[in-house]
């Protein structure tokens, strides 16, 4: 386990006690305004000192209050991105990426600053000081001086959030490279079902304090019943690989030996992919579907039927290609004879397929 | 300066050496002061509080007084230092003691007020990136504040270069030695005729301390700008 | 030190520089001289001042040193004296044949009389004596306004905020704002007296310089500053 | 003319230079950061002296440099919901509530602010100061306080950027609200495709200082080369009527003639509403479809397809229920033959028929 | 206070009238200066800062002489406002002047800080909701500055306790009319044997400057928390 916590707190409004093991990769915490995910990773961050609890790092004991272990923050190594940014303002940016350096211990892994700079694609910026960046340009450098402190995690608290949607597109490919080709632990902050989607390993949703969910992203976005991320926000998760980029602009993956065209994306031809088919992009439909401008057509067998509290159900289908879910309407449901172990197809629209739903390389740990 | 006699110069001269040497020792301790003032949360932080402000609230010949009776030959902290070889006792060193004393407080709070002014989220973000302490105070908090804290410095050094009543109680008025411009004033105005000489001496210390305090103004302007990365 | 230095009351600051600079010039020899209230030199003086020499306003302070056996026994001398003199500001109108007994009252009107502090600073302990023995004190008290020295006593004379002051003869003669209305006649108050005495730590070259102050040339510089000199 | 403006004006990097007259309603301004959004909307309150121009509400002018009027902001009775609130923070909600009402002109319309405040959801806030607030709550009472200042014309500057996505949700029914109850004009800056979606009668598209588009909101976001909204935001705007909710959670509307179903919406059978049908949410078919989970299908014939850059391609299709748009790919236009004036069905997921989709009722003016 | 003599009680108590009235007084002023130091960009902008600096850079026998000089039955104002009725010279309403003349830069400088925090975001939020520049000021400003200016209010206060220098020279020392706590303490000074009862007297202002510069502290922190809303 990468990251172990274990946590009790009163705060005055919640009771903070939880605790949860995190494989490597991307954790994402996730829960309502309020539910006390800020106050996790200030403790983990040693910014907080909680009433008693204990947080490791790939077996590094940041502390433990039963053996009196404390290391104060600037001895954790840690790399915090702010939600706010936290920029210096009186150092230029080339300074701010450099401040985590001048204290990182001589031994520690350290990264190449050139290749964090251009990963982040912020080489113009050098020489400005961080008032005179947009949002966007902020958080970037905000990342890059986390990333450069050679930390041994990275606790990012809702890095995206003040940012509009354009600058969100912007930054959230860093940080899928940062899980893939960094392979640092991430704890990561975030309100939005599309940023789990993308980054998480595994998810821990909060609820006043409590860990109330835990698990492999995958499985905690197929439960409708996880509120935070919202009905919306349920989908499958499906491994592909790229199989060719077609002259028309699409790319072709093969899903389990099935076909799926999406909008050209910039990864290479053999490269296996993660990529999230939100539940309701996807029509069913009882037989083979014709004259229908959707390319993408995956069959399968009914595994389950869930009605929600709405109109809607979720029906999950067995594919060859993994598990697909379909957000539809129950009174759908009746129309099509939707049951247990029917045949049925999943028909997903080309460009429904939005980038910000593939997922960089899959991690290879 | 051919309207100044020797004896005025030498007071200039001293004034300036004084009044600085009292807020560049002072500044320090000023920084620390108003640091713990504004960010720790200690047992006695008011009684600090109120010691610091103490000379700006005393007659300034009570607080001479006190020096003279703590730093003077025979009192018990002057004795000490004597011993290793630090006198303060009518010696120029002592006036700039007494100004930096009564400078101090004009200090602090300048200061005190702009290290409140420093988000504290700043320093945490320091502390996360591995600076120890004293590392994010130099890295981060000291230049945030240097515009508070030059003010701080010059307010300091224009009151400094006021300072009387204090100077002349604790180390009297021997010129050369502990005459500063002010005592200077105050020799010339206990006798008669002496107000022409005064009035000349007044002014130019109200030149020196306006051109400190506009200094003050610009490089506090600038400094901020510049820290605020504009 | 070299040279010699002597703390001395700071209303004897014109004539001592011309004095020391006479001396400088005829022997040589440096001397300098810190001028501030008597107190103040006396307590600095207590607490181990360098000081060689100390020429006091009054004779108080020269006291408290001596049974502190802080100056040179048989040194002190009592070097000079002073008038009390009643001062007339720029609207008193200049009365012949002014006499304080029966005049001062009114020439006050609604104004006051400056007075350095009755009961702290010499010459307003010395003013206060002489107008209690004229049997003005309990008329005039509530219309003194008291000054921390005698100068700023003057001062407001020479400004116009008040009409009469009580100073001292060798600091009405400068200030041509002012006019001398009446000398007390010294019989009414206390002598003035101004004792001078080597401290415990002087040398030879303090004892020459002392020596010199009592020498016609230097007691003629008194006299023209206004001072007068004991038993004259 | 409800809102008629004219500027000029230089700053540091760009020069500002534009003008236009919108109806009455949302006028929304969007272009890109630094554009100069933020100066037109300060220009309008007085906060930012223009070099020259002119700005008048409802013929009531505000300044005209020509004419050497100059009205300072305290006259002119706006309403300025600010992006990051302003609230002030030493008074209770509802001292900030009232403040604007202290100064209003004695005979000027007023809000009755029961009303307001029971729109807004924000009564149990009252006694509470701004500091204890969530953002949204902020942004609600930001929005109260410009309104009960009795405003000719609400400035509105991206209220909603600093929020997440459910935060957005629950504030944007009360600038339709505003809209479509109150009727006072308002000038709103916003880059969000669904805010424009969903509140513009007419849009105003800034950049570099000049409006380089300007139209009712359904023609701008029709037109895929319309750069802020971005592809995904390009769709068409249907009028439709609400005839009945279903016992199973589905609401039916009329759209010219024919049925239209999506999850059960608030408002009353009868009521006249917008909606918003995303074009990427489209799929057509060149015969009608059936087996299909999706209920919503609309017939109609091809009027244009527009290639775009990539692989997809825009048709429009005239219904009886008004135009539709598809984005699919340049594939399946092949695939199925599309060509102007084919019969052609627009298949439309109910579930995608997503409620931030569905404007409030039509505004009568 | 069975250990203070009537005179001393006298001058405690014309001590604190003093004071009080003049840091009431001049608060007005001290706001407007400070605002208009820290808002407005005027000509002379730098001439008004030297010169509400001034009291605290020259000897404050200086200051009491022009005072003299300016506010004294034959000075220039002090004619004028004769005719009018205000007298100061010889009053305790002249020591008020003296005192809150001397502690004026401090009080200036507090509240101008506060305002130099104030994000003029909010006053403009003000105008647009119709509020006129002086409304503005009252509802918005001078709420958030409040800290700030008890802050400067009590430190001019304490700081007129203590004055001495300027009062006497402008006023001199009338019992009962502008003998204050401070006077009384140099006329202890003055003679041998004086310090006890000096030392009573100097106890007493410490324990009330200190008093209210504690006050001040906790009344700022309060009106900061509530101001801040939490
Ligand atoms: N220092 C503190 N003092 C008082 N209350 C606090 C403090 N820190 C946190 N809280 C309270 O603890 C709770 C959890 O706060 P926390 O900031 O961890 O929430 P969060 O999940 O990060 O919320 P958000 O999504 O709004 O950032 C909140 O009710 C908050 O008001
Ligand atoms: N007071 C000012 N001083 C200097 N430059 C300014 C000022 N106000 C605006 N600008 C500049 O004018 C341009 C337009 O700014 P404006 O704030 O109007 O943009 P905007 O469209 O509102 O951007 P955003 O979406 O980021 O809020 C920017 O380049 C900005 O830097
Ligand atoms: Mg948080
Ligand atoms: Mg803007």
């Amino acid at each position: 386990m990468s990251l172990s916590v274990r946590l009790q707190h009163d705060l005055p409004h919640i009771k903070l006690d939880l605790s949860f093991d995190a494989p490597s990769g991307v954790t994402v915490l996730f829960g309502r305004s309020g539910s006390g995910k800020t106050t996790v990773v200030n403790a983990v961050a040693g910014l907080l000192k909680p009433a008693s609890g204990r947080v490791s790092v790939d077996g590094w004991e940041l502390f433990d209050t039963e053996q009196g272990l404390w290391l104060p923050p600037y001895k954790r190594r840690l790399g915090y991105v702010f939600q706010e940014g936290r920029l210096f303002p009186h150092l230029t940016v080339r300074q701010n990426l450099s401040y985590g350096r001048w204290f990182a211990p001589k031994g520690a892994r350290r990264e190449n600053p050139d290749k964090v700079i251009e990963m982040l694609g912020i080489g113009h910026l050098l020489d400005r000081r961080p008032a005179g960046l947009s949002g966007g340009e902020k958080q970037r450098v905000a990342i890059g001086r986390a990333l450069l402190a050679s930390p041994r995690l990275i606790l990012a608290d809702e890095p995206l959030a003040a940012l509009d949607d354009a600058r969100k597109g912007e930054i959230l490919p860093y940080f899928e490279r940062l899980r893939d080709e960094v392979s640092v632990p991430i704890l990561y902050v975030t309100h939005s079902a599309a940023e789990v989607a993308r980054l998480a390993t595994s998810v821990v949703a909060l609820q006043d304090g409590k860990a109330v969910r835990h698990g492999p992203a995958s499985e905690v976005l197929a439960d409708p019943s996880v509120a935070p991320a919202g009905i919306r926000a349920v989908g499958a998760v499906l491994q592909v690989r790229v199989s060719k980029h077609h002259a028309d602009g699409l790319t072709e993956l093969d899903a389990g030996g099935t076909s799926l065209f999406l909008p050209r994306i910039p990864h290479k031809i053999g490269e296996t992919l993660r990529i999230r088919i939100p539940a309701q992009e996807v029509i069913l439909s009882n037989k083979p579907p014709e004259g229908l401008s959707a390319l993408n057509v995956l069959s399968g067998t009914v595994d389950t039927i869930r009605a929600g509290d709405g109109p809607g159900a979720i029906v999950s289908l067995q594919t060859t290609a993994g598990p697909v879910l379909a957000r539809i309407t129950r009174r759908s449901v009746d129309a099509l004879g939707l049951q247990t172990g029917m045949q049925c197809y999943a028909v997903i629209k080309t460009v429904a397929l939005a980038p910000h739903d593939v997922g960089g390389r899959v991690n290879q740990s | 300066m051919g309207w100044l006699g020797p004896d005025e110069l030498e007071a200039l001269r001293l004034s300036l050496r004084v009044s600085f040497w009292a807020t560049l020792v002072t500044l320090p301790f000023g920084i620390f002061v108003a640091y713990a003032l504004a960010r720790w949360r200690f047992p006695g932080r008011q009684v600090l509080n109120g010691l610091v402000h103490l000379p700006l609230i005393l007659p300034p010949v009570v607080t001479g007084y006190l020096l003279l009776l703590t730093f003077g030959l025979q009192g018990p902290l002057g004795r000490v230092l004597a011993e290793v070889g630090i006198v303060f006792a009518f010696r120029w060193t002592g006036a700039a003691l007494a100004a930096g004393i009564m400078a101090f407080p004009l200090m602090v709070r300048a200061i005190r007020l702009s290290i409140e002014a420093v988000d504290p989220k700043l320093e945490q973000a320091g502390a996360t990136l591995g600076a120890p302490r004293l590392m994010v105070f130099a890295t981060v908090t000291l230049p945030m504040i240097l515009p508070g804290v030059i003010a701080g410095a010059i307010l300091a050094f224009a009151k400094a270069m006021g300072e009387f009543g204090a100077t002349i109680t604790f180390v009297s008025n021997i010129p050369g030695q502990t005459q500063t411009l002010p005592s200077a004033v105050y020799a010339f105005l206990q006798v008669p005729g002496g107000e022409a000489a005064a009035t000349r001496l007044v002014v130019i210390s109200i030149i020196i301390a306006m051109g400190a305090l506009l200094l003050s103004e610009f490089i506090g302007r600038r400094v901020a700008a510049r820290v605020a990365g504009s | 030190a070299d040279g010699v230095l002597v703390f001395a009351a700071a209303s004897l600051k014109n004539a001592l520089d011309e004095i020391a600079i006479q001396y400088e010039d005829a022997t040589g020899q440096e001397v300098t001289v810190s001028y501030a209230a008597s107190s103040v030199l006396a307590r600095q003086i207590q607490q181990g001042a360098p000081a060689d020499l100390f020429i006091s306003a009054n004779a108080e302070w020269m006291d408290v040193l001596q049974e502190g056996s802080l100056i040179a026994p048989g040194s002190r001398v009592d070097l000079l004296g002073n008038r009390l003199v009643l001062i007339g500001g720029p609207t008193v109108p200049g009365l012949n044949g002014f006499a304080v007994e029966t005049d001062l009252l009114a020439a006050l009107e609604d104004g006051y009389l400056a007075m350095a502090l009755v009961d702290a600073v010499p010459a307003g302990i010395y003013g206060k004596a002489a107008l209690t023995n004229l049997g003005l004190w309990d008329d005039v008290q509530g219309k003194v306004a008291q000054t921390d020295n005698v100068r700023a006593a003057l001062a407001l004379v020479a400004a116009g905020a008040v009409p009469l002051g009580v100073v001292y003869r060798s600091d009405a003669t400068v200030e041509d704002r002012a006019r001398v209305m009446a000398t007390f006649p010294d019989d009414l108050h206390p002598p003035i007296i101004y004792p001078a005495a080597l401290t415990a730590i002087a040398g030879s070259k303090a004892k020459v310089f002392l020596d010199h102050l009592q020498s016609p040339t230097a007691q003629a510089v008194f006299e023209r500053q206004g001072f007068s000199l004991p038993g004259q």
